[in-house]
C-alpha cells in the first residue's frame, strides 16, 4: 500500500474515532450525571435511527430527525422516571443488568416493528470532497462537525452552566443535591432524554454509513471501550481515547489480521493495565 | 513496647505544603495528643503514618521498624492500627464481623485450608471470637454485636471503630477525633475506656482531637501543628498557655 | 415573633421495622434558635432528616408556616425555604470549593447578592476562601464542616436545620460558628432549630432546647432553665463531679430512664 | 414401538431460529414446514397417523440448540428431525441425535459436515457451500473474464468453507487471490477492509456471510465509489435484501432456486396456488427458505408414506433411501435420493438484485 | 412463632446452627439425591445441568456478591474450564487427571486476569472483564489447532470403569456431589479471615487495607477462587453440552451467569441456586406465555428476548434483593407468626452517593 493509501486509512480512522465518540458522549454524559452506565445507550442509539426513517418519509429530512429525536427524549425520559428511578441504591451489578436487560427490550421491540434486516437510511449528504487524492465522504464530515460541537458544548456546559454542574453534584451526593433545593428527579430524568437524544443525534449521523438494523447498537461496545481508555467521565478524555481506538483499529486489522474486530479492545485492557482508571483519571483515592 | 519516633516529615499536595518538617515522638505507654485549627495537617499525619501517603520527605519509625520501608496493609502487623476522622466500616457487614475482620492479621491465612476448615480453623475462630468478646465487653458493645453497621447512629460507629482497632491488638493506636460527635456523658466514657485501654491493654495512644476538656485530662504531652508546621509540643499546660496556640487555635478558651 | 415557623406533632420514623422516633413534637418559632440534644442513638438525626423529607414519617405532621411539608422530596421542602446542614458533611468531592457554595445557591437567581453573599462566607470561613479552587473532597474534616455550613447559609434559607454543626471544628471555630449562627439570627431573623454534643454551647447559644433519648422527646423548655436541671447538667454538661473509675459508669443511671 | 409414533400421530421435530439472526430463514422454513404437515393433517394423515409438528427456538446459539435438542430427545421424544437450522448448531447436535438413533433429514445448511462424513440415518439436501462457491468463481471467470479475485468471509466454520471453495476454484482455473478478509459475525465496519481489498486490484468480490455484514460490505465498497461484482453465499438469499435499494447488482450463489410466484399464475397455476395459500396462513410472502422448508417437509412425507403402517426408524429409512426420482411442487430440478453421497440438491444457482427482486442470473453453476 | 438462642459462639461459626435449618437443608440434599426415582430422564438432566450452572454462579457470586468486583466475562472461565477439559480428555488424559487440570488451568488465568484487574474499579472492571470475555473467545475461534476453531468440537465421553458418567443418572450425581463441595468449601471460606477480607474489600477497601488485608493479593484470591469454581462448571458443562464452540462462552452466556446471581440473590450462597432453578425454568416461563399471548404478539421473532428483558427489569424493580432476599421474607413471616408486619420490609428513602472516590 502506498503513503496515499495510509493516510486514506488515518483520515478514515479519525472520522471513525469522532463516530465512536459521538456514541461515547451519550455513555458519559449519563455517567457523569447519575454514574450510572448505561449499556443500553447502544440500543437507544438504534431506536433513534429507526424511529427517524419514517418520521423522514412523512416529514422531509431535517424536520423528520427533529421529531425522531423528540421522541427519543421522550422514551429516555420515561425510562428514568418509570424505571431507573425506583431502583436507586440497589447495587452496581443490578443496575448493570437492568441497562442491558433495556437493551433486549429494545432490540426485541425494533425488531417486532421494523424488522430484522438491515434497512437503508435515507441519504442527505451523499457527495464526497476529494482532497489531495484522497476523498472523503460527506456524511462523515458531518459525524466529525457533529462531534466536536456536542462535545464542546456539553464540556461547556458540565464545566460552566449551574445545570451542568448541578447534574454532577447529583452524582456526587444525592441526599445533599436534595438539600440543595436541586430537583433531582427532574434533572435526572432530563439527563436521560437528553442521552437518548445524543444517542439518537449518533445513530443518525452514523446511520447512512452502516445501515439500521437490530444489531447496530453493537457499536456502542466500542464507544465503551474509547470512553474507558479516556478515563469515563471525561468528556474530552471520552473523545481521545474513542479517536485513539478509531485511528489505530484500521492499522490493526491490516497488520494484525487476526484481531480483525477486537483490536480496540485489546487497545482497552493494555490502557488499562497501565492507567487503571484510564488516561485522564476521573476516581481519586478518599481522603479520610 | 515501643517508641513512635517521627522526623522531619513532609508531604506536599500539589502546590499545598501540607506537612512541612514535623518531628515527635511517643514515648511507650503514653498518651499523646496532637492538636491544631482544621487544615492544620493532622489526619495527614496520621495518614502518613499508616503508609496511606508516600511522603515527600523525612522518616517514621516505630520501635526498629522503618515504616516507610512497608505498606500500609503490612503496618498493622506492627502493631500499629487506627481509627478515621469520617468513619470508614463496612457498612453491610454486622459489628461482629467488622470486629473479626480485625483480627485479620492475627489468624491463620490460607485458601486451601480455609476451604477444608479442620478443627483446628474452628478452634481458632473461637479463639479469635474471645478476643473480640473480650473487646466488645471493654467497649459496651454487647447489644450491638448483630448489628449492621449501616443501622448505627453516629456515636455508636466511633466506637464500633474503636473496637475493630483494639481487635487487632495493637501496641500503638491512632485515634482521629475519637471525641467528636459524642455528647459529654458520652465523651466521659471514652475518656475511662481510653485510659483502660492504656492500662490494661499496655496501648499507647497517639490522638487527633478538638475537645480540649479531654486533652487537657487525658493527654501526657501535646503536639500543636499549624499550616503543617510544629507549633507547639510539651505538656499540656504548656501548650494551652503558648501564645500562638492560644491564638491559632484556642480563641481565647480554655 | 410567636408565630410558629416549624410544627412537628407526634412524628413518627421507622427504619423498616426499627421505629427510630416514636411521637415528637417540637416547635419552632418565627427567629427562634432551637437547640435539640440527646444521646447518641436519640433520633436527633433521624428527626431532623423527617423534617427535611429525606425520610418518610409514618405518621405525624411537620408544618413549615402552617405548610405540610411531610413525605414530600427534599427538594421541596428546601426550596419552601428550609435549609439542611447534614450530619457528616456531605459535601460534592468533585466539585470545587467555590462550586458547592454556589449549589447552595441554586434557587436563587439574584446574581449580585449571590456574590455578595459568597464574599460574607469568604470572610467567616477564611479557608474557604483559601481552598475556593479546590476539589472539596480534598478538604480536611473541618473544613469540609465549614463548607457544609457555608453551602447552607448560601440558600438565605428562613428556617435552617443544623445537624452538629460543630462536628470537628476547632475549638476556635466552634466559637466562631456559634457566634455567626447567633449573628444570622439577629441580624437577619433567621430561625435556626440545631443538634449539637456540645451542650454547654448550644444551651448559650439557644433560646428553648429540647432533650431526646430513645427516640422520643423527654425534656424540653428555655435554655437557661434546662441548664440549671441536674440531669443536664450532669449528662450533657459535665458539671458534676465524676466518681471512682470502675464503678461510677454502673451507677450512672439518668431519672427518667 | 417405534419412538415418536403412536397409532395416530407420528412427532417431527426442529430446532430452528424464530428470533436470531437468521429468523429469517428459521421463520419461513418453518412456516413451509407446517404447511406442508397441515395439509396432511387436513387430509387425515399418513396411514391415519397425524404428524405433531414441534419446533424449539435455538436463537442461533449453541447451548440453546444443544438444549432444545435434548428436550426433542428425552421430553418430547420425537421419531425424527427436520430441518434443523444453521450450520454451528446442526455441528453441536448432530453427532448425539445420530448415536441416539433419531433420523436427521435435511439440516437447513450447507456445511460440509451435513453430508461429510456419510452416515445412514443423515439426510442432507443442499449442495455444500464450498461447491456452491467454486461454481461462483468458475462462472465469473468463464463468462466475465475476471482473472484476479478477492474476498471477505465470516470468521468460523461458514466462512471457512466458502473460503475453501474460492480457494479451490482459484487454484484449478488459475486465479489470483489478491487480497482476502475474515471478520467476526458480530463485526459491522468494514471500511479499512474494503478499502484494502480494493487496492489490491481486485475484480470480484466473493463474500461468506449472512444478509446483515453482506449488506454492510456491499454498501461500503459501492460507498466507496468501486465497481466491482460483489459475490455472495447463501445466507444473503432473502427477501429484505433485495428490497434495500442500496442492494442493487448485488449476487448470490445459493444451493436452490427461486421461485417468481406472481409469473408463475398462468405458467404453473398450482404453484400460484400454493403462494395464494402460504399467504393466507401465514399473512406473508413466501421467500425461497418457505419453499424449501415446504420441500423438505414434502419428501419427509413421502418417505413416511412409503414406509408403510409398520413405521420403524429403519423402514423409513429404507423408504428414504428408495425415493429415485423426486420432482418438488415448484418445478426444481430432479433430485434422487438413492446412492453413498446423499445428497439432495446437487444444483447451484446464481442470482442478482435487480430492482428490488432476486432475479435467476444462471441456472446452474457447474463446478 | 420460634426464638432462637444463641448458647455458643460455635452457633456463630457453624453453617446451619438451628434445627429448623439442618431439617430444611437435609430435606432439600435428600430430595436431590431422591430424584432419579422421581422424575424422568430429561428433566433429570435438566437438573443436572441446574448444578452446573448453580456451581458457575457460586463461582460467579464469590467475586461479585462478596468480593464486589462485577464480572462481565465468566463465561470465559466457564469455556476454559470446559475447552481444558474436553482437549485434555480428548488426548488420553482420564477424567480424573482432566478436570482437576482444568480447574487449576483457569484458577492459574483467574489470578493473572485478578493480578491486573487488582486496581480496577466497579464498571471499569466489568467493562475489562467483558472485553477479557471477548478476546477468549476471539482466541478459542482462531486458535484452530487446540479447539477445533469456530467449527467447534466434541467433547468425549467420560466413561469410568466402563460405565457411561457423562449421561443418565451418574452423571447427575457427579454434579450433585461437586455442587455440594463446592458449597461446602464456598461457605468455609466465608466463614474464615479470607472470606471475611473479601467482605471487607467489597465495602471499604480503605479500612481494609489498614487492618491488615493485602488488598491486591485478596482480589487476586478472589478471582483465583471464583475461576476456579466456574471452571470446575465449565467441565461438568462439556458432558452436558457434548460439543463445544466457542460462541457457547459468548457476552450473552456471561450476562446469564451474571443475571442469574443477582436475580437469586447477591451475597448469599442460596442465592446462585436459585438463580440457577430460575434460569433453567426462564424459558418454560417465556413458552407459558407464548402459549397465552395471541397469535398476533407471541408468533412475533423476538419474544424471547423481550420477556427475558422484561422479566429482569421487573424482578430488579420489585424484588431487588432476589429470590434469596424474598426466601428470607417468607421465612421470617413464618418464624414470627402472627407477629409478622408487611411493613417491616418497607424500605425508606434511599440516596446514592458516587463510587469514584475510594
Ligand atoms: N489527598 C489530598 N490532596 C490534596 N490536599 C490534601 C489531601 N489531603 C489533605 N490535603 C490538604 O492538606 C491540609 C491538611 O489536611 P488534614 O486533613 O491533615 O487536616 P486536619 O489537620 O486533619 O484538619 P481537621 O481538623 O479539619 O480534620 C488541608 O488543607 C487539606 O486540604
Ligand atoms: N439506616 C438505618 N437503618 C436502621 N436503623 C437506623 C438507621 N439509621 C439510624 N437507625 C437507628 O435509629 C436510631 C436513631 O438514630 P439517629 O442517627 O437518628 O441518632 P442520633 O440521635 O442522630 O445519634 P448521633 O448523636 O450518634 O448522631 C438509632 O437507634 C439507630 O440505630
Ligand atoms: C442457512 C445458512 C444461512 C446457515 C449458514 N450456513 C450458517 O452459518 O449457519
Ligand atoms: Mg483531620
Ligand atoms: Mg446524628
Amino acid at each position: 500500500m502506498s503513503i496515499q493509501d495510509y493516510v486514506n486509512l488515518l483520515v478514515i480512522g479519525l472520522s471513525q474515532g469522532c463516530a465512536y465518540g459521538l456514541v461515547a458522549l451519550g455513555f458519559v454524559l449519563i455517567y457523569k450525571a447519575t454514574e450510572i452506565v448505561n449499556f443500553s445507550h447502544g440500543e437507544f442509539m438504534m431506536l433513534g435511527a429507526f424511529a427517524a426513517i419514517p418520521l423522514i418519509a412523512l416529514f422531509g429530512f431535517w424536520l423528520g430527525i427533529v421529531c425522531a429525536l423528540l421522541a427519543m427524549a421522550v422514551v429516555g425520559f420515561l425510562l428514568d422516571a418509570l424505571v431507573m428511578r425506583r431502583i436507586i441504591g440497589e447495587s452496581q451489578a443490578s443496575v448493570f443488568i437492568v441497562t442491558v436487560a433495556f437493551g433486549f427490550i429494545f432490540r426485541a421491540l425494533a425488531g417486532m416493528i421494523w424488522g430484522w434486516q438491515p434497512v437503508p437510511f435515507p441519504a442527505y449528504l451523499t457527495g464526497s470532497i476529494e482532497f489531495a487524492g484522497f476523498t472523503l465522504q460527506a456524511n462523515r464530515l458531518a459525524v466529525v462537525a457533529v462531534t466536536l460541537v456536542l462535545c464542546g458544548s456539553l464540556f461547556l456546559f458540565f464545566s460552566r452552566s449551574k445545570l451542568g454542574i448541578a447534574m454532577q453534584a447529583i452524582s456526587q451526593n444525592q441526599l445533599a443535591a436534595y438539600y440543595m433545593a436541586i430537583p433531582v428527579k427532574r434533572v435526572v430524568s432530563l439527563v436521560w432524554a437528553l442521552g437518548a437524544v445524543i444517542a439518537a443525534v449518533a445513530g443518525i449521523f452514523n446511520a447512512p454509513f452502516t445501515q439500521v438494523d437490530t444489531s447496530i447498537g453493537a457499536l456502542g461496545l466500542k464507544a465503551l471501550a474509547g470512553a474507558i481508555i479516556g478515563g469515563f467521565g471525561s468528556i474530552p478524555g471520552a473523545l481521545l481515547g474513542c479517536l485513539l481506538i478509531g485511528v489505530i483499529e484500521p492499522f490493526a486489522d491490516l497488520f494484525v489480521p487476526t484481531l480483525k474486530g477486537v483490536s480496540a479492545y485489546v487497545i482497552m485492557l493494555a490502557v488499562l493495565f497501565v492507567r487503571p482508571d484510564g488516561l485522564i483519571a476521573q476516581t481519586f483515592a478518599k481522603k479520610v | 513496647m515501643s517508641r513512635l519516633v517521627v522526623e522531619n516529615l513532609s508531604i506536599r499536595f500539589g502546590g499545598l505544603l501540607a506537612v512541612e518538617d514535623v518531628s515527635f515522638s511517643v514515648e511507650p505507654g503514653e498518651i499523646f495528643a496532637v492538636i491544631g485549627p482544621n487544615g492544620a495537617g493532622k489526619s495527614t499525619v496520621f495518614n502518613l503514618i499508616s503508609r496511606l501517603y508516600e511522603p515527600s520527605g523525612g522518616a517514621i519509625r516505630y520501635g526498629d521498624a522503618d515504616l516507610l520501608r512497608y505498606r500500609a496493609h503490612q503496618i498493622t502487623g506492627l502493631g500499629v492500627a487506627r481509627t478515621f476522622q469520617n468513619i470508614e466500616l463496612f457498612e453491610n457487614a454486622t459489628v461482629l464481623d467488622n470486629l473479626l475482620v480485625g483480627r485479620h492479621h492475627r489468624m491463620r491465612r490460607n485458601l486451601l485450608r480455609e476451604m477444608i476448615f479442620p478443627p483446628a480453623q474452628r478452634r481458632e475462630e473461637h479463639d479469635a471470637r474471645l478476643k473480640v468478646e473480650q473487646v466488645i465487653d471493654l467497649l459496651d458493645l454487647a447489644h450491638l454485636r448483630y448489628e449492621r453497621i449501616r443501622d448505627l447512629p453516629y456515636g455508636a460507629r466511633k466506637n464500633v471503630e474503636i473496637a475493630r482497632a483494639l481487635c487487632s491488638e495493637p501496641s500503638l493506636l491512632l485515634l482521629d477525633e475519637p471525641a467528636s460527635g459524642l455528647n459529654h456523658e458520652e465523651t466521659d466514657d471514652l475518656a475511662f475506656w481510653l485510659e483502660d485501654i492504656r492500662a490494661d491493654l499496655g496501648v499507647t495512644l497517639v490522638m487527633v482531637e478538638h475537645d480540649m476538656g479531654l486533652v487537657n485530662r487525658m493527654a501526657d504531652r501535646v503536639l500543636a501543628l499549624h499550616n503543617g508546621r510544629v507549633l507547639a509540643l510539651g505538656s499540656p499546660e504548656e501548650v494551652r498557655g503558648h501564645p500562638a496556640v492560644q491564638e491559632a487555635y484556642l480563641g481565647g478558651v480554655a | 415573633m410567636t408565630e410558629a415557623m416549624l410544627q412537628v406533632s407526634n412524628l413518627e420514623t421507622y427504619y423498616g421495622p426499627i421505629m427510630a422516633i416514636c411521637g415528637v413534637s417540637l416547635e419552632v418559632r418565627q427567629g427562634e434558635i432551637v437547640a435539640v440534644l440527646g444521646a447518641n442513638g436519640a433520633g436527633k438525626t433521624t428527626l431532623l432528616k423527617t423534617i427535611s423529607g429525606a425520610l418518610n414519617c409514618r405518621k405525624g405532621d411537620v408544618l413549615l408556616e402552617g405548610k405540610a411539608i411531610q413525605n414530600r422530596d427534599p427538594n421541596w421542602v428546601a426550596a419552601q425555604g428550609l435549609a439542611h446542614v447534614p450530619e457528616g458533611r456531605e459535601v460534592f468531592p468533585f466539585l470545587s470549593v467555590r462550586d458547592n457554595l454556589m449549589l447552595g445557591a441554586y434557587r436563587r437567581s439574584d446574581g449580585d447578592t449571590i456574590s455578595a453573599d459568597l464574599e460574607t462566607m469568604y470572610r467567616y470561613f477564611p479557608a474557604l476562601k483559601e481552598n475556593a479552587g479546590k476539589l472539596a473532597g480534598y478538604l480536611s474534616g473541618g473544613q469540609q464542616q465549614m463548607l457544609a455550613i457555608a453551602r447552607g447559609y448560601m440558600s438565605r434559607p428562613r428556617l435552617m436545620v443544623l445537624d452538629e454543626p460543630s462536628l470537628g471544628l476547632s475549638p476556635v471555630l466552634v466559637q466562631s460558628i456559634f457566634h455567626i449562627i447567633r449573628r444570622l439570627n439577629e441580624e437577619e431573623g433567621l430561625t435556626i432549630l440545631l443538634v449539637e454534643q456540645n451542650a454547654a454551647v448550644a444551651l448559650e447559644t439557644s433560646r428553648r432546647a429540647y432533650v431526646m433519648e430513645v427516640g422520643g422527646i423527654v425534656m424540653d423548655g428555655p435554655s437557661a432553665e434546662l441548664a440549671r436541671s441536674d440531669d443536664i447538667k450532669e449528662f450533657y454538661l459535665g458539671q458534676k463531679e465524676t466518681g471512682v473509675r470502675g464503678t461510677r459508669r454502673w451507677k450512672k443511671r439518668k431519672t427518667w430512664r | 414401538e417405534t419412538r415418536g409414533v403412536t397409532d395416530d400421530t407420528i412427532k417431527i421435530g426442529t430446532v430452528t431460529d424464530l428470533s436470531g439472526p437468521l429468523a429469517s430463514w428459521g421463520v419461513a422454513a418453518t412456516n413451509g414446514q407446517r404447511m406442508r404437515y397441515e395439509e396432511v393433517n387436513e387430509n387425515g394423515g399418513i396411514n391415519s397417523r397425524k404428524i405433531d409438528f414441534i419446533v424449539e427456538d435455538m436463537q442461533y446459539q449453541i447451548p440453546m440448540a444443544v438444549q432444545a435438542a435434548a428436550k426433542l430427545m428425552t421430553s418430547d421424544e420425537v421419531f425424527a428431525f427436520v430441518a434443523n437450522l444453521g450450520t454451528p448448531p446442526n455441528n453441536a447436535i448432530m453427532k448425539r441425535t445420530l448415536d441416539a438413533g433419531f433420523p436427521y433429514i435435511f439440516p437447513l445448511s450447507a456445511g460440509l459436515s451435513m453430508s461429510e462424513p456419510a452416515y445412514p440415518l443423515k439426510k442432507p439436501y443442499l449442495l455444500n457451500d464450498r461447491d456452491t462457491m467454486r461454481g461462483a468463481v468458475r462462472y465469473f471467470a468463464e463468462t466475465k473474464g475476471v482473472k484476479k479475485i478477492c474476498y471477505q468471509v465470516m470468521a468460523n466454520d461458514y466462512g471457512t468453507e466458502v473460503e475453501s471453495g474460492i480457494k479451490m476454484a482459484a487454484e484449478t482455473l488459475g486465479l489470483e487471490i489478491t487480497a482476502f478478509g475474515r471478520h467476526k459475525p458480530t463485526e459491522t465496519e468494514f471500511t479499512a477492509a474494503v478499502l484494502q481489498l480494493r487496492n489490491s486490484g481486485c475484480e470480484a468480490l466473493f463474500i461468506g456471510s449472512v444478509s446483515r455484514d453482506a449488506t454492510q460490505i456491499y454498501t461500503t465498497v459501492r460507498g466507496a465509489g468501486w465497481d466491482v461484482p460483489v459475490i455472495s453465499s447463501l445466507g444473503s438469499l432473502v427477501p429484505p435484501v433485495a428490497e434495500n435499494a442500496a442492494m442493487e447488482g448485488f449476487y448470490t450463489a445459493a444451493p436452490f432456486h427461486l421461485i417468481d410466484f406472481e409469473g408463475a399464475k398462468d405458467s404453473a397455476p398450482h404453484v400460484y396456488e400454493w403462494y395464494q395459500d402460504y399467504k393466507a396462513r401465514f399473512g406473508a410472502n413466501p421467500s425461497a427458505q418457505a419453499v424449501i422448508g415446504y420441500t423438505m417437509a414434502d419428501v419427509t412425507v413421502k418417505a413416511l408414506e412409503k414406509a408403510g403402517k409398520d413405521l420403524t426408524v429403519d423402514s423409513f429409512i429404507a423408504a428414504f433411501d428408495s425415493i429415485e426420482s423426486y420432482n418438488d411442487p415448484f418445478g426444481g430440478p430432479e433430485v434422487s435420493f438413492k446412492g453413498a453421497t446423499h445428497y439432495g440438491a446437487q444444483y447451484s444457482v446464481l442470482s442478482q438484485v435487480r430492482d428490488g427482486k432476486w432475479v435467476v442470473v444462471s441456472q446452474s453453476l457447474p463446478f | 412463632m420460634q426464638i432462637l438462642f444463641k448458647t455458643s459462639y460455635d452457633q456463630d461459626i457453624d453453617h446451619l446452627p438451628h434445627r429448623a435449618e439442618l431439617l430444611r437443608v437435609g430435606l432439600a440434599l435428600a430430595l436431590a439425591i431422591a430424584a432419579p426415582l422421581l422424575v424422568g430422564s430429561y428433566i433429570l438432566s435438566q437438573l443436572g445441568l441446574l448444578m452446573v450452572y448453580a456451581i458457575a454462579g457460586v463461582g460467579l457470586m464469590m467475586l461479585t456478591g462478596f468480593t464486589g468486583q462485577v464480572s462481565f466475562g465468566h463465561a470465559a472461565f466457564l469455556g476454559l474450564g470446559a475447552y481444558a477439559h474436553a482437549i485434555l480428555m480428548s488426548k488420553g488424559v482420564p477424567f480424573g487427571l482432566a478436570l482437576p487440570c482444568a480447574v487449576a488451568i483457569s484458577t492459574v488465568i483467574g489470578a493473572v486476569l485478578g493480578r491486573s484487574a487488582s486496581k480496577m474499579h466497579g464498571f471499569y472492571l466489568a467493562i475489562a472483564t467483558l472485553v477479557f470475555a471477548v478476546l477468549f473467545e476471539t482466541l478459542l475461534g482462531e486458535w484452530e489447532g487446540m479447539t477445533g476453531g469456530y467449527a467447534g468440537m466434541f467433547v468425549p465421553a467420560f466413561e469410568l470403569f466402563g460405565l457411561d458418567f457423562g449421561s443418565g443418572w451418574r452423571q447427575y450425581y457427579v454434579d450433585l456431589a461437586f455442587l455440594v463441595v463446592v458449597l461446602l468449601a464456598a461457605a468455609n471460606v466465608l466463614r474464615g479471615p479470607t472470606g471475611r477480607a473479601f467482605v471487607a474489600i467489597r465495602d471499604s477497601e480503605l479500612s481494609a487495607r489498614c487492618l491488615g488485608v493485602d488488598i491486591a493479593r485478596t482480589k487476586i484470591l478472589s478471582f483465583a477462587l471464583s475461576a476456579g469454581i466456574t471452571g470446575l462448571a465449565g467441565a461438568l458443562l462439556a458432558h452436558h453440552l457434548q460439543y463445544l464452540s466457542p460462541e457457547t462462552f459468548s457476552v450473552m452466556e456471561s450476562l446469564r451467569l451474571l443475571l442469574m446471581i443477582v436475580v437469586g440473590g447477591l451475597g448469599t450462597l442460596l442465592g446462585p441456586i436459585l438463580g440457577a432453578t430460575f434460569i433453567m425454568i426462564l424459558p418454560l416461563i417465556i413458552r407459558g406465555m407464548r402459549d397465552l399471548l395471541p397469535s398476533a404478539i407471541s408468533e412475533q421473532a423476538g419474544l424471547e428476548p423481550l420477556v427475558f428483558g422484561l422479566i429482569i427489569v421487573l424482578f430488579i424493580l420489585f424484588e431487588p434483593t432476589g429470590m434469596a432476599g424474598r426466601w428470607t421474607k417468607i421465612r421470617r413471616f413464618i418464624e414470627t407468626f402472627p407477629y409478622y408486619r408487611a411493613d417491616s420490609f418497607e424500605r425508606q428513602k434511599r440516596y446514592v452517593k458516587t463510587e469514584r472516590m475510594r
